[in-house]
C-alpha cells in the first residue's frame, strides 16, 4: 500500500515516512519514548503512528532515557526493533550506558548468539531559539563509542533513505536529526522504500578548488558559502558526511587529492570534536596533497549559549567563507 | 478527577493478597496521609491551624498567588508577541509554589524545577530576571540581590533533586540548622534521578525536603502512563522516608504541610516528600498545544477546584474580601509587573565575551584565541552596521 | 543479623506520626510478608508446599546446591593458582539461585547477575562456560546448546534489571506467555536501573520477576548504608506491584515464592519484586578481602544459618539423607567439576580476529584496515616465536 | 604536620597522600563513592583517610554514580571540595548528565554566582587482566564536554602534583588514573604540597628525530621504545600530554617544528579519540613542519576483548618502534 507518487516533504516528515514505510513492512519495528504517542512527538516525527499501528507498536515511556534506551536493548535481544525517540539530543546522556555498556556489545559480548538492531532517534543541535539544553550537538562522544552507528541526515531524502537503512540495520545506531532544518526546505519524495547505504560520504557538489566537510545543518550553510564562493572564483567540493561513523574516509580523500585544501564545517564545540578525526584521517593518509592547513569552523568550546546570544555561537556563512578564502589564499601567497 | 486512558497494556495497582499462615508473617506495614483544610467548595475541613487563622497571613498568600499568576499570563504574552522564548506556565499551581516560598527560610536552599515561580519570587529572585531566563540571557539566574545559593532553574528533569540531596549532605556534614528544598512535576518521578536521591536522603537522614507538583501531565503523557502507584507519595516507603499527600490546591495544606516537612528536617529528623496534588491548567509550555491530547472534561472539571477562587471564596466568605480588593489588587499588579517588563526589555544585551567568560574562573589559555575570533568577528559585524549601507 | 555500624550520618527509617483530623485522611496502606518454611533449626513452619513434601524434588534442589558450591571452590582454587580470572563467589547464595532456576520454564528469559551460577547451570549454561567467562573469554556467553535467550552475565551493576523489563515489554507486545526473570543484589537496589523499570514493571504489568539477592553487603558496604528502607521488598510499593521477603536460606521458601510470582507474571497479573534475605559468605570477589570491613561475628552467626547445611538437617531428619549419599554426591558433583575445568582448561584460543567478527553483524569497510593490522601483527609475533631462537 | 622527608611511593600511593595533604590542608575537601570509606577504595586509594579524618569528610555512598557525582554537584555550590570516586572508568557512564549538563556548567549558567570545585577521580585503562567493563579509557568523550578539566597522571610524582591542582582548581576536574601503573614503580616524593600546572604539557625525554606524544600508562611504553629507537639511532622526544583539556598544543608544536615527525599514541580506541585532536591541531597550525604523515597507535575500534585477548588490543611498545621508524623512513624515502 505504499504510494509511489512523489510527494513534497520537510526532513521532519520524511522521518514520518520512513517510520511508517518500514512498520508496515516490517512487524518487528516498535516505536517508543516520550510523547511519541498521541502527541505524536514534540516534533510531531511520530505523527499518525499511534493511529495506524496502535499502542501496543507506538508506546509513551515514563519519563527515563536510561529506561528507553535500556528497555530498546531488552526488546532488541528479542528480535524486535525499538526505535527510541529521546525528546531533545540534550537528554540524551543518560542513555550512554546503556549504549556504551550493552548495544554496542551485546553481539560481540555473545560471540553473536545475541544483537541489538535498535535505533535511537534525538533531534539535535541549534539555531531555534530553544531554552537550555534544547539545542546540543555531541555526536563525537557517541562516534567514539565501538560498536554503534552514528547517522546524520541533511535533507528529507536522505533522512528518508538514511533512517530505512538505519532501522534495518542488524546493529544499533544513532540517528540524529538536525532539527534546525526540520522544516526548512521541502523535497520530492517517492515513498518507495528505497533505503541509502549507512557507510557513504553524499558529495552534493563538485568543485576542485576546495573541499568542505560537513554534516547536517551546517550542510545549508556550508552550499550556500559554496554557491558564494564560486561568485568569487573557486569552486567548493561539497561533501555530506552523513554517516558519521563508519566513516567513509576514501570519498573525502579523493576530494582532497583533488583539490588540496579542506575546510571542516560543524556545529558541535570544536576541541575533540568529528571534525578533529576527519582532520587526523587526512593527515595521516592525504598529508601530502594538502596545499594548505586543513580548517575547521566549528562552535566554540563552550555550552551553546542561552538563545539571546545563539548566533554568536553558531558557526556562520560568513564564518565557512571567510575560512575557505584563507585557506585558498594560504595557498596562492606560499606558491 | 479522572485521567484519559492511553494504553491497552492495562495496569492495576492491587497488591496481590496472599494467604498468610504459619509460615508468614508481615514484615512492615505503611501507610499515607491525605491533607485538605478547605474543600473545593472552600469549606474548612476539621480545624485550621493556627496561624491559618491569621486572615492577614491568608491575604498574603492571596496577594502572591494572584501576582504569580497575573504574571505568568503576561510571560506567555510576552512569548506570544515575539518578545520571549519558549515559556512554561505555572496556570494552577500556584498554591504549591506560593506554600512552599512561604514556608521556606531565606537561609535554606532551594532547587528549584521551572513552574515555581511563586517560590522564586517570594525568596527575592526578580520577575525580569525570570524573563531574561526564559528570554534567553543567562543573567536571568545571577540573582545579584536574591537568593545568592539557591539553585538555578533546572531543565534536565529530575537531576535538581539528586543536587538538593547534596546541598543537604553539605548542611549536615556543617552541622547547619539548613534545609534543602527541591520541587519537581510527576513526571520527574519516573527518573533515577528522583530515586537515587530520594533513598539517600532517607539512608543518610538529610535535612531535605522533596515537593512533588503532581499535576497529572507530563507534557502529553498523564500519571497512569508514568506509574502504577496509586500516589506518588508512596514512593517514599522505597526510601524508608515519610511521603505524605496534599491538597496542592489547598493552599493552608501545602503551606502547613511544607512546613512541618522542613521543621522536621531543620530539628535533624530527617526528609520528607510531599505530593501536591493539582492540575496543570495551561499547555505543558508555550510550544505545546494541550488540546491534542488532553480531554477538555477533564480540563473543565480542574477550573472547577483551582487554588486561587478557592482561597478568595474562602476569603470572602469570612468577609475579608470584596471586589474593590480585588481591583486594588490586580492593579498593583499589573504595576509591578508592567515594570518588570518594562526593565527586562530594556536590559542591554550581554556583550560577546560572556560566552567565554563564566566558563571558567580563569579562561584557560587554549580558549583564548577562540574567545579572540569571536571578539574579532563581532567587531567586523558592528562595523559593517555601522558603515552606511552603498 | 546485626550489621556493623558504619556512619556517624544516623538513619531512622520510622515513619513519623502524625496527628490525624478532619483535615487528614489515610490515602493509601501497605504492607511486606515474609515466608520462611524451613527455619534456622530446619524446623518446618506450618505446613509445607505440597510440592516440597517430595523429597526428590529436595533431593534434586540439595544436589544442585552442593553442585554449585563444590563448584564455586574449584572455581576460587582456578583463580588462586592463576589459571582464571577474578572471580565472583556465591558461597551462601546457592539457595535463592537454585530456587529461581527450577521455578522458572525453559522458555522464560534470565537477565542475571554475576552470582546466579545455579540458575545459569540449571538452565543449561555449562560448568566450562561459566569458567570460560571468569577466565575472560568471550565465548563463555555464547550458550551454544544452553539457554539462547538468556542474557549473559551483566557487570555494570542493575543495569539488566532495565534489559529485563524490555524483554517483558517485547513478550507483552506478541502476547506471549513467558516471564522475563532478572536479578539482582542489595547494592544495586540504590540505582535508577532498580527504580526505572520496576516503575515500568508497574505501569505497563509487565510479565516480569525481580529477585533481590540481599546479602547485607556490596564490596564493604553494609545494607544501612544502601538505603533506610526496612526491607528492600517495600520499594516495590514505590512502584505499585507486591513486593515481599523470603528467607533467601531457605530454598522451600525461595522456590515457593519465585514460582507464584513467575506463574502469576505468565497469567498476566503483572510483575513481583521478591527480596530473599542472605549472607555473603565470601569475600566480594577474589580480588576482595572482606576481614577489612566484615565483623567475624557475623560471619560466624552467618554460618549457622546457611542454606545448604539446612536442607541437609532437614532431608537427615527427615531420613531421607546419609552420610553414604552424601559421599556419592560429592564424588559425582566432583566428577562433573574436573571435567568442566578440563574442557575448559584445554578450549583453545580464541582468534586474534574475533576481536573484530563479532561486532557487527557486517564488519564495516572503515575497520577493516584495522583488522588486517591485528592480523599481520600476530603473524609477525608467530613468526618470531617460530623462529629458533639464536 | 606535613613530612618533608622524600617517601618512596607508588602512583595509587601518591593518589592517597595528595588527597590526605589537601584535607589535612583545606577543611572543605571531602571524599565520596562506593568503598572508599572503611575499605579505602577497591585499589586502595582512600586507605587510612577515613581513620584520620573521619566519616563527615570520607563517606561510602549508596552503589549509584548517577547519586555520586550529582550530590558533589550540589554539594560543591555550597563551598565543599567533593572528591568522587568512580570504582572504574567502565562505571562511568552514569555520571555523565551530572558533568555535562551541570558541573560543567553551573559557574556558566549563573554567571558566575555558583560553581562547582569538585573532581571526579576514576582509574582507567588496561592490561591488568580484569573482568569486563574493568578497563575502559573513553577520555575522549569527556575532553570533548565545554567546561570540564580532564587530567591523566603517569607517574607518581605527577599524580602527587596534578591532584593537589585538581582539587584546588576551582572548577570541575575529571581525573583519571591509569591503574595499569598504580603500583609500577615508586618515586621519591616529598609530601610538600607542591601542585603542578593543569595546562602544560611535560616532556620527558628530548630528542630532535620525532615527537613521541602519549598520556597515561602508555607513557612507560613510549619512553620504553623512546630508549629502542635511541639505540637505532633515532631520537625521540617524548611528551606526557597529562592535561587532556586544556590541551597545551604549543609544547606539541613546538616539538614538531624541530622534530618534523610525530606519532601520537594512546590505549583508547582510535576512532574521534583524542589523538585526533592533537593530529588535527598539527595539520591546522604545524602542516608544514611535517616530513611525514602523523601517525596514531591506539587501540582498536572494538571493545576492550576480555583479558584472554587483552594483549591483541593494547598498543605494545613493538607498535610504537614500528610506527615511529615507519614514520621516520617515510621522511628519508621521500627526501
Ligand atoms: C531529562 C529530560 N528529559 C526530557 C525533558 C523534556 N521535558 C521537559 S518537561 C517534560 C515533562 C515533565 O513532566 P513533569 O515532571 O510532570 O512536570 P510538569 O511539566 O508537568 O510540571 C519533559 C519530558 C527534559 N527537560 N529533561
Ligand atoms: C555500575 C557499577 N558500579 C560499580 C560496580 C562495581 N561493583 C561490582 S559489584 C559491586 C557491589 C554490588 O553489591 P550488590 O548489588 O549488593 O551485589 P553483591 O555483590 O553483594 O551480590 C560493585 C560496587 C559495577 N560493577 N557497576
Ligand atoms: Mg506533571
Ligand atoms: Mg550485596
Amino acid at each position: 500500500m505504499t504510494t509511489i507518487l512523489p510527494l513534497q516533504k520537510t526532513l521532519v516528515e520524511a522521518v514520518n515516512l520512513a517510520l511508517s514505510h518500514e512498520m508496515r513492512r516490517d512487524e518487528s519495528v516498535v516505536i517508543l519514548g516520550e510523547d511519541v504517542g498521541v502527541n505524536g512527538g514534540v516534533f510531531r516525527a511520530t505523527e499518525g503512528l499511534r493511529e495506524e499501528f496502535g499502542v501496543r507498536r507506538v508506546f509513551d515511556t515514563p519519563l527515563a532515557e536510561a529506561l528507553i534506551a535500556g528497555i530498546a536493548v531488552g526488546m532488541s535481544t528479542q528480535g524486535l526493533k525499538p526505535v527510541a525517540e529521546i525528546q531533545f539530543m540534550g537528554f540524551i546522556f543518560a542513555t550512554v550506558e546503556h549504549i556504551a555498556c550493552h548495544a554496542s556489545r551485546m553481539r560481540n559480548r555473545t560471540r553473536g548468539r545475541l544483537h541489538c538492531p535498535l535505533v535511537i532517534r534525538a533531534p539535535y543541535g541549534g539555531g531555534i531559539h530553544a531554552p537550555e539544553h534544547h539545542s546540543e550537538s555531541t555526536e563525537a562522544m557517541f562516534a567514539h563509542i565501538p560498536g554503534l552507528r552514528v547517522v546524520i541526515p541533511s535533507s528529507p531524502k536522505r533522512a528518508y533513505g538514511l533512517l530505512l537503512s538505519a532501522i534495518r540495520n542488524p546493529d544499533p545506531v544513532l540517528f540524529l536529526e538536525p532539527k534546525r532544518i526540520y522544516r526548512a526546505s521541502k523535497q520530492a519524495l517517492i515513498d518507495d522504500g528505497e533505503s541509502l547505504p549507512l557507510d557513504v560520504c553524499f558529495t552534493l557538489r563538485e568543485g576542485s578548488d576546495i573541499t568542505l566537510v560537513t554534516w547536517g545543518a551546517m550542510v545549508n550553510d556550508t552550499l550556500k558559502a559554496a554557491d558564494q564562493l564560486q561568485q568569487n572564483g573557486i569552486g567548493a567540493e561539497v561533501i555530506d558526511v552523513a554517516t558519521i561513523k563508519p566513516l567513509d574516509i576514501e570519498t573525502i580523500l579523493c576530494s582532497v587529492e583533488k583539490t588540496g585544501r579542506c575546510v571542516i564545517i560543524h556545529e558541535a564545540a570544536r576541541s575533540f570534536g568529528v571534525g578533529a578525526e576527519i582532520s587526523a584521517q587526512i593527515a595521516e593518509r592525504g598529508l601530502f596533497y594538502l596545499k594548505a592547513p586543513i580548517a575547521r569552523v566549528t562552535g566554540y568550546d563552550t555550552p551553546m549559549p542561552y538563545y539571546k546570544n545563539e548566533d554568536h555561537y553558531m558557526p556562520s556563512v560568513q564564518d565557512i567563507l571567510d575560512s575557505a578564502e584563507q585557506t585558498f589564499d594560504f595557498v596562492r601567497k606560499a606558491s | 478527577m479522572a485521567l484519559p486512558k492511553q494504553s491497552s497494556l492495562p495496569h492495576s495497582s492491587a497488591l496481590h493478597t496472599q494467604q498468610q499462615g504459619m509460615h508468614q508473617h508481615t514484615a512492615a506495614e505503611f501507610s499515607v496521609s491525605y491533607t485538605q483544610y478547605l474543600d473545593s467548595q472552600s469549606r474548612v475541613k476539621g480545624q485550621l491551624p493556627d496561624w491559618a487563622q491569621d486572615l492577614d497571613v491568608l491575604e498574603k498568600f492571596y496577594r502572591m498567588m494572584t501576582l504569580t499568576r497575573l504574571f505568568d499570563k503576561k510571560a506567555i504574552a510576552l512569548q506570544r508577541t515575539g518578545q520571549m522564548g519558549t515559556y512554561p506556565s505555572c496556570l494552577g499551581q500556584e498554591a504549591i509554589a506560593t506554600g512552599l516560598g512561604y514556608a521556606m527560610q531565606a537561609t535554606d536552599v532551594l532547587a528549584p524545577y521551572y513552574r515555581d515561580q511563586a517560590t522564586q519570587l517570594i525568596r527575592g529572585v526578580k520577575m525580569e530576571e525570570i524573563l531574561l531566563y526564559w528570554g534567553g540571557d543567562e543573567r536571568g539566574s545571577e540573582y545579584p540581590s536574591g537568593p545568592s545559593q539557591d539553585l538555578p532553574i533546572c531543565v534536565p528533569i529530575a537531576t535538581q533533586i539528586t543536587h538538593a540531596a547534596g546541598i543537604a549532605t553539605a548542611m549536615k556534614i556543617r552541622h547547619e540548622k539548613r534545609v534543602a528544598v527541591t520541587t519537581c512535576g510527576d513526571g520527574a518521578t519516573s527518573r533515577g534521578d528522583f530515586y537515587e536521591p530520594l533513598n539517600l536522603a532517607g539512608a543518610w537522614q538529610l535535612p531535605m525536603v522533596i515537593l512533588v507538583n503532581n499535576n497529572q501531565w507530563a507534557i502529553s503523557v498523564p500519571l497512569e502512563i508514568q506509574t502504577a502507584s496509586q500516589t506518588i507519595a508512596q514512593k517514599a516507603i522505597a526510601a524508608g522516608i515519610p511521603g505524605e499527600q496534599v491538597d496542592g490546591n489547598d493552599i493552608i495544606a501545602v503551606y502547613e504541610r511544607c512546613h512541618q516537612a522542613i521543621e522536621r528536617a531543620r530539628s535533624g529528623k530527617g526528609p520528607t516528600l510531599i505530593e501536591a496534588i493539582t492540575y496543570r491548567l495551561c499547555d505543558h509550555t508555550t510550544a505545546d498545544d494541550a488540546t491534542r491530547y488532553r480531554p477538555p472534561e477533564a480540563l473543565n472539571q480542574a477550573w472547577k477546584i483551582e487554588p486561587i477562587k478557592r482561597l478568595q471564596t474562602y476569603l470572602h466568605n469570612e468577609g475579608y474580601w470584596n471586589e474593590a480588593k480585588e481591583q486594588a489588587l490586580i492593579s498593583d499588579c499589573e504595576k509591578k509587573i508592567n515594570q518588570a517588563v518594562e526593565s527586562y526589555l530594556s536590559t542591554p544585551r550581554q556583550s560577546e565575551q560572556d560566552l567565554f567568560d563564566f566558563l571558567f574562573e580563569e579562561t584557560p589559555h587554549a580558549m583564548l584565541e577562540q574567545r579572540q575570533h569571536l571578539l574579532d568577528k563581532v567587531a567586523v559585524q558592528k562595523t559593517a552596521t555601522q558603515r552606511p549601507s552603498k
